[in-house]
């Protein structure tokens, strides 16, 4: 598979700067510039109404009439024609994502913009937003009626926030009249309609459609894992086999063993800095309940300030000890380059980590070939495996309520975020845009770009994963949380302090933000939790 | 109270040689003045006593004690800068108390000095008003009393009096003099205002491009100057020296200068000098204030070119080109413009110089 | 002053120190913007002083012309971001500029607006981001944001004290006899303004604004907070150079870095002289 | 930005006034015409943010409420904002922290660039090459001096690595992961940066001592110390309120290379008063209570402006 990889995005590589270079030079459009390209020579598959065509399996990505991608396109040219369309639509788009949409891929194929616009003929401008500042700058726009951009791409459990600001429009509408087909069993969201409305609803009303896939999923090193020196080493240290681990004691067993930071070996590199470390205390802690230890009760008390609480607070801080002692300062991508050089043991990442690291493509990558996948650590609660982990980030592309054509813009989103489209789009390594549809996982093109190993796990993962908060005030209890955690990492405070405090802040957010309100979100945000539950023995 | 003692100074800046081998002896008490133009070598001289610059080569004692590598602070040299340097940020009294206050004097004891000196110096109506737009006479005379009260055994000044205008200069010429009187310290005073030097000064050091030219009482240097610089330099307006060949007459060795005539005989005593060493070419000086009107067919006959009225005197110049000759007479002189004059030397007054090396020919 | 030996000692030993603290950082720097991503090593790995096999791909990559695969998607070059500085610095510095020789000229030759002075201290004094609400809303309002236009508005007001008090300390100090000259030879005073007193005090223009421009060049949180995309700066782009790849593009920011570094270099050396006389707001005058 | 209060005359630093000028007519309209488009710049950042901010501080509004903020009166909330205010640790701490930076920072670089500007006082081989090195920090943009603090300060990073040399064994400190070694290392940037700035005005202070005086006070017998303290001292008043009035001033709004280097973190242990406004205006959104913190420190501010200068003022007069 690398060959193709390589080679055709090193071509882009160059392709693109040169574009780049004659664009910014005349000013004009990029597509202008690279005549029509060979749409025609390579024919649409028989019934196939559009999509992407130049390459080998292409028809995979191909759609019908009667397919959400269809209807979506035909019904943006019939506004079209009927001159209720925009010349163009801009997308705010996560910067290292926007490659995703602008690189051809596999080569031979036209890019996605490419693709909507000969379809549509409607312009596609994608404004590049700096990673973390998706939604500082969402909202810049919604307050100061910016009006900068058709459609924002925010953290998916911002949702509920942007909802209530009004600054984003309610999509049901659309849905109802042109069928996205989400919860398709066979193609759909992992968890059908259940994970429709966790990703792109918000009290029961569609505001988003999500374009991300952002489960930790959990990676080691097979080069060491496979190890004989090392496995051995390992059964006579503690008793049992090296293997990944299944549990947070194997984890901490494992990372600690591998633990030679004087080699340049840390046991585990996960995130352990503000805005993303408690994705980590949120795997432990959820994972103490059976099937799950809820953040909130259903009457809204914070159950966080509890033993559950302390044990996986203490447990998140001791589990520093394992890390790389700037843990604390790392955000991604000093982990995904902390990983890339051989630094660890094992990690905990965003579920692309293979796409990047194991791949030819990446000279900086000294782990290519060497990585693993495997399921989140969990717990013996009651004589069965908890195994959890948590949805974190996750872009949603969302309509604005500035847009003078709503319309169009949501027909984009069906049809971006459709299984076909989204296949195709998730399978290109140029950007963030991780695979979450029940297609995604199945498709051969994805499957080589994420990888084989990876793709299962990553689907079971996504069965055993918790949505982050979600309801109004999403961002003021995670940083409540925050806060908190990092005082206890920092050992300014005991995890009881550190979990009494934010029960604390927690009360007051929920009084500041309605509590009404919240109960209801709460409520819905726990029917996306899972209930799976693996055996003891692996 | 100190005798200070140069020898063979040399002062060298990279390339430059500010001062040439300078030997020279101030005594105790004495009010000696550097004089010359600037770049001189007066001020370097003056600092390398001071300390500030260390000598290329040679020493300077005080009292017989080798100075060398003795720092500024601790020489016991009394120094009055040029722009009197008052610390502008203190007031009057700090000023004053300020030499006292950093050897730790105790506090009852500055003051009691400071007031003795601020009365002495009438400074006191002022003792608390800010120095910093105190009038120039004010900033010397603080100037003085700032170095005065730690009552150091030498005091220099370096030319106190450039900033000040004529008018005062006069005042002030005779209130340092004063002051020296009754300090009774050896003073080094650099000026190139022989006015000055020569009023105030016990002995004149003039110097020129490095060098020591003559060292002597003010009179010395006017009337004997020994050579054509300090000749034209002392003196206002300067010795008239005239180019001239000796010639042997019958009245005795005389000049010959050309155009303007033979003068009268020469000095006995000069002619033997200048008779033993052979010389010929010779100037001829003589100062204005010794030239007199002379009867028809006596001394030289000079056409008056232009008169410059001084007040009490006189200024009558005659001649031009080379042969020029200015005369001082008293205000009530009888002469005029384009009138040709006969004037003559006082006896005993005209000085020869050395046509060849510029030194005066004096008595052996 | 006298020199001992020791001190001398003491002084190259002290200086010498100074240097060192001060280049190693720099040096550093410098040195990452040529090193090839193998040795970037933020995150743990060894240590390079020195590039082991010095590249130039970083400056190549920035500016969109690398093959090399250091990143998932390099959808801007630094071009457009250099430029926006470039823009936002300049026009920023001449409104501070403009608005700032103009008022403290009619304030040091007409007593004109007293309240300037104090005015402008608070406005330097008071944190921006305090105000970057209605800053936002207003610059929104009027379609400002993410314009190298308005960027240049905000510099232009949030630097205005310091072209104002400098240039007023330049006016306090220029003689006034020549400005005077030229009203008896019956020119207008604005007449004397433009054709007298600017040109004469061109090299304290000159410092001033270069002295502006680099304060300009410097904001990080402004731009981070005034501009999305089209125009954003040198110091908002460089955050936006990572990857999931090799994680955070070192080399490509030290390289940014440097070039970043080389206006204010250059002006610093040419205003070397004057920026001191800036700096010390004209107190030096004994 | 309360220069609307504050129109009657004042004088900062002396000669505000316009004394022996003639200012006929004319002049006067030519310097009310000059002094317009500053007045302007100054009214446009000044009037409306200042009566916004006065307005929605006084209500709940937050950008999150879906409404604009003309409508906030809806969300009035009886000065909740401001006594929230004032029993909130968190921007107590943030004070309290941007001080302490400010108490550590501004001394140091003070100290230490008059320390170097001593050195510099005389002629040496290399001063001009060491002078202008000295200076190139100021010349790095703070956010790339904040990248390149972040990776100094690794454990791994070159600063441990020196001091691992020097000190002959492993060291391996992380710096940014611990509040007090975050907050020293923050505080190390600020100072490696900003030093510079101190030492260039300062040596322009002291070279602008009259030397005359100085010698005159050698000449007295004043040690080198007694000279510093009675004669520079006195002399660089002026010139050390203007340096340490500037980085007093800048450093209270310590942002951008602190920012980058933590983020304000870990937790909230390099949280300065700007890195809490930054956090509480686009993550938390509370933007009426940003308000209000907003005009509290400008009230402040502006009550610490007027004491300094007539302060000052009546030392100028004494």
């Amino acid at each position: 598979m690398s060959e193709i990889l390589t080679v055709s995005r090193r071509g882009l590589l160059a392709a693109g700067a040169k574009t780049f270079a004659l664009t910014a030079a005349i000013g004009i459009a990029p597509q202008f510039i690279r005549p029509g390209r060979a749409f025609a020579a390579d024919a649409l598959a028989p019934g196939m109404i559009g999509g992407p065509t130049g390459f080998e399996g292409a028809e995979r990505y191909q759609y019908g009439a009667d397919t959400p991608e269809g209807r979506a396109v035909e019904a943006a040219k019939a506004l079209k024609a009927a001159g209720k369309a925009p010349e163009r639509i801009v997308l705010g788009l996560s910067d290292g994502s926007i490659g995703q949409l602008t690189q051809a891929f596999p080569a031979g194929a036209p890019s996605i913009k490419e693709l909507w616009e000969k379809e549509t003929g409607i312009t596609l401008d994608i404004v590049g937003v700096p990673n973390g500042q998706e939604f500082t700058k969402t909202m810049q726009d919604i307050s100061t009626k910016g009006g900068a951009f058709d459609i924002y791409a925010v953290e998916w459990n911002r949702l509920g926030d942007l909802a209530e600001t009004a600054g984003i429009i309610k999509l049901d509408d659309y849905v109802a009249t042109h069928k996205p087909e989400w919860d398709d069993p066979e193609r759909g969201y992992v968890n059908g309609a259940k994970g429709v409305s966790l990703l792109n609803q918000y009290r029961g009303s569609t505001y988003g459609v999500s374009l991300d896939g952002d489960f930790q999923t959990w990676n080691y090193r097979t080069d060491l894992f496979n190890d004989e020196t090392e496995k051995k080493a390992f059964s006579d240290k503690y008793g049992y086999a090296l293997a990944p681990p299944r549990t947070w004691k194997e984890h901490a067993d494992v990372a600690a063993f591998f633990h030679r930071p004087d080699k340049g070996l840390f046991g585990s590199t996960d995130l352990r800095n503000q805005g993303w470390g408690y994705t980590n205390w949120y795997q432990r802690f959820v994972s103490m309940g059976s099937p799950n230890q809820f953040l909130f009760g259903d009457d809204g008390k914070a159950l966080i300030n509890s033993e559950a609480g302390y044990l996986a607070t203490q447990e998140y801080v001791e589990s520093l000890s394992h890390h790389s002692p700037d843990a604390i300062s790392w955000g991604w991508p000093e982990q995904y380059g902390n990983f890339a050089s051989g630094g660890a043991a094992m990690t905990c990442a965003f579920s692309n980590l293979p796409k990047f690291l194991d791949n030819k493509a990446n000279e900086g990558s000294k782990v290519t070939g060497k990585i693993g996948s495997m399921l989140p650590p969990g717990r013996d609660v009651g004589g069965q495996l908890v195994s959890r982990s948590v949805l974190w980030l996750n872009l949603s592309a969302s309509v604005s309520a500035q847009s003078k054509h709503p319309e169009v813009c949501y027909l984009l989103l069906q049809w971006l975020g459709s299984s076909r489209i989204y296949s195709w789009m998730t399978a290109n390594p140029g950007g963030y845009f991780d695979p979450f549809q029940l297609s995604n996982f199945a498709d051969p093109l994805v499957r080589q770009t994420y990888h084989d190993y990876h793709m299962d796990v990553v689907r079971e993962t996504v069965a055993r994963t918790v949505p982050s908060i979600n309801y109004p005030g999403a961002t003021a209890f995670h940083n409540a949380l925050d806060e908190n955690l990092m005082a206890a990492l920092t050992k300014a405070k005991t995890p009881e302090e550190a979990m009494a405090d934010t029960e604390k802040q927690w009360q007051r957010i929920a009084r500041r933000t309605g509590e009404d309100k919240l109960l209801e979100a709460i409520k819905s945000n726990k029917e996306a939790w899972p209930t799976v539950l693996d055996p003891l023995a692996g | 109270m100190t005798a200070i003692h140069l020898e063979n100074l040399v002062k060298r800046f990279g390339a430059f040689t500010a001062l040439k081998t300078m030997d020279l002896e101030i005594r105790d008490g004495e009010f000696m003045a550097l004089l010359g133009p600037s770049g001189c070598g007066k001020s370097t001289t003056m600092n390398m006593i001071a300390g500030m610059e260390q000598p290329s080569e040679g020493r300077i004692t005080f009292d017989g004690r080798d100075m060398n590598g003795v720092a500024m602070g601790r020489r016991g040299v009394g120094f009055v800068f040029q722009n009197y340097a008052i610390f502008t940020h203190m007031n009057v009294y700090d000023n004053l108390a300020y030499g006292l206050k950093v050897r730790g004097t105790p506090a009852s004891e500055i003051d009691r000095r400071v007031k003795a000196m601020a009365d002495f110096l009438q400074l006191t109506p002022m003792l608390d008003k800010p120095s910093a737009k105190l009038s120039v006479n004010i900033l010397q005379r603080l100037a003085i009393g700032r170095s005065a009260i730690v009552e150091p055994a030498i005091f220099l000044l370096d030319e106190p009096l450039s900033n000040v205008d004529a008018a005062f200069r006069a005042v002030m010429r005779t209130e340092l003099k004063h002051l020296q009187r009754q300090f009774r310290q050896t003073m080094v005073y650099v000026t190139h205002d022989q006015l000055e030097a020569m009023t105030m000064a016990d002995r004149i050091a003039v110097m020129d491009h490095g060098v020591l030219q003559q060292v002597g009482t003010p009179l010395e240097v006017y009337n004997d100057p020994v050579n054509l610089f300090v000749a034209d330099f002392i003196g206002s307006p300067g010795m008239n020296l005239l180019k001239g060949v000796l010639a042997d007459s019958d009245r005795g060795l005389v000049a010959d200068l050309g155009a303007l005539g033979i003068t009268a005989p020469i000095d006995p005593a000069l002619s033997a000098t200048a008779r033993k060493h052979g010389i010929r070419e010779v100037v001829y000086g003589f100062r204005p204030e010794r030239v007199v009107l002379a009867g028809a067919g006596q001394g030289i006959a000079m056409p008056v070119t232009f008169i410059e009225r001084i007040g009490a005197r006189t200024v009558v110049h005659f001649g031009d080109g080379e042969q020029r000759v200015k005369a001082v007479f008293d205000n009530d002189v009888a002469v005029q413009t384009g009138e040709t004059v006969h004037v003559a030397v006082e006896p005993g007054f005209a000085r020869l110089f050395d046509a060849a090396t510029g030194v005066a020919i004096r008595e052996v | 002053m006298n020199r001992s030996l020791p001190f001398e000692i003491f002084r190259y030993a002290a200086i010498l120190l100074a240097l060192a603290v001060t280049l190693i950082p720099t040096l550093w720097m410098a040195s990452m913007a040529f090193k090839p991503i193998a040795e970037w090593s933020a995150a743990g790995a060894d240590l390079t002083w020195w590039p082991k096999s010095p590249t130039l791909d970083n400056f190549r990559f920035i500016f969109g012309t690398s093959t090399s695969d250091l990143i998932v998607a390099l959808d801007r070059t630094a071009g457009k971001p250099i430029l926006a500085s470039l823009l936002s610095a300049v026009f920023g510095t001449l409104i501070a500029m403009t608005a700032g020789t103009a008022g403290a000229y009619g304030l040091s030759r007409f007593g004109s607006g007293q309240n300037l002075p104090l005015a402008l201290i608070q406005l330097r004094l008071f944190p921006p981001m305090a105000v970057m609400i209605p800053v936002m809303i207003m610059w929104a309002f009027f379609g400002l944001v993410d314009t190298w236009w308005g960027l240049a508005l905000i510099y232009g007001i949030v630097t205005l004290p310091f072209a104002f008090w400098l240039m007023k300390t330049f006016f306090d100090d220029m003689p006034r006899e020549i400005e005077d000259a030229a009203l008896v030879e019956g020119c207008s005073r604005l007449r004397v303004f433009m054709k007298i007193t600017l040109p004469m005090m061109r090299p304290a223009l000159a410092s001033s604004a270069l002295f502006v421009f680099i304060l300009n060049w410097s904001d990080y949180l402004i731009a981070l907070l005034l501009t999305t995309r089209e125009w954003v700066t040198i110091p908002v782009y460089m955050a936006s150079l990572s990857s999931s790849m090799t994680g955070q593009l070192y080399g490509a920011k030290a390289a940014l870095g440097l070039i970043a570094a080389v206006p204010p270099v250059i002006m610093g050396i040419a205003i070397q002289k004057h920026l001191v006389r800036g700096l010390t707001f004209g107190a030096l005058k004994q | 930005m309360s220069m609307l209060a504050t129109e009657e005359k004042i004088s900062v630093t002396g000669d505000l006034s316009t004394t022996g000028t003639r200012i006929e007519d004319g002049g006067r309209r030519l310097g009310l015409m000059l002094t317009l488009p500053a007045q302007l710049l100054v009214l446009f950042i000044a009037v409306f943010p200042l009566l916004m901010q006065l307005y929605i501080s006084l209500t709940d509004w937050s950008p999150l409420d879906g409404i604009g903020w003309w409508q906030a009166y809806e969300l009035w909330n009886n000065f909740a904002n401001y006594t929230d205010l004032a029993v909130d640790s968190r921007f107590w701490d943030a004070l309290g922290r941007t001080a302490l930076v400010m108490l550590i920072c501004v001394p140091a670089e003070f100290l230490l660039g008059l320390g170097l500007a001593i050195l510099f006082m005389d002629n040496f081989a290399g001063k001009r090459v060491f002078y202008s090195i000295m200076l190139i920090p100021m010349m790095v943009v703070p956010a790339v001096a904040g990248y390149m603090f972040f990776m100094l300060f690794q454990s791994g990073g070159p600063v441990n690595d020196i001091i691992s040399t020097l000190i002959g064994r492993p060291f391996a400190l992380a710096w940014l992961s611990s509040p007090g070694t975050a907050l020293i290392a923050v505080m190390i940037a600020d100072i490696w940066q900003w030093t510079p700035l101190m030492f260039l005005i300062l040596l322009a202070g002291l070279v602008g001592v009259p030397e005359d005086q100085m010698r005159a006070a050698t000449l007295l017998g004043a040690s080198w110390s007694q000279r510093f303290r009675t004669i520079v001292m006195p002399k660089m008043k002026t010139i050390i309120i203007i340096a340490l009035s500037i980085r007093v001033i800048e450093n209270f709004k310590i942002f951008d290379t602190l920012y980058i280097m933590t983020g304000g973190g870990p937790g909230v242990a390099t949280e300065t008063i700007s890195v809490y406004i930054y956090k509480v205006t686009q993550q938390d959104l509370i933007w009426g209570y940003v308000a209000a913190i907003a005009l509290v420190i400008l009230i402040a501010l502006s009550i610490l402006v007027s004491l300094a200068i007539s302060r000052m003022n009546a030392a100028k007069e004494a």
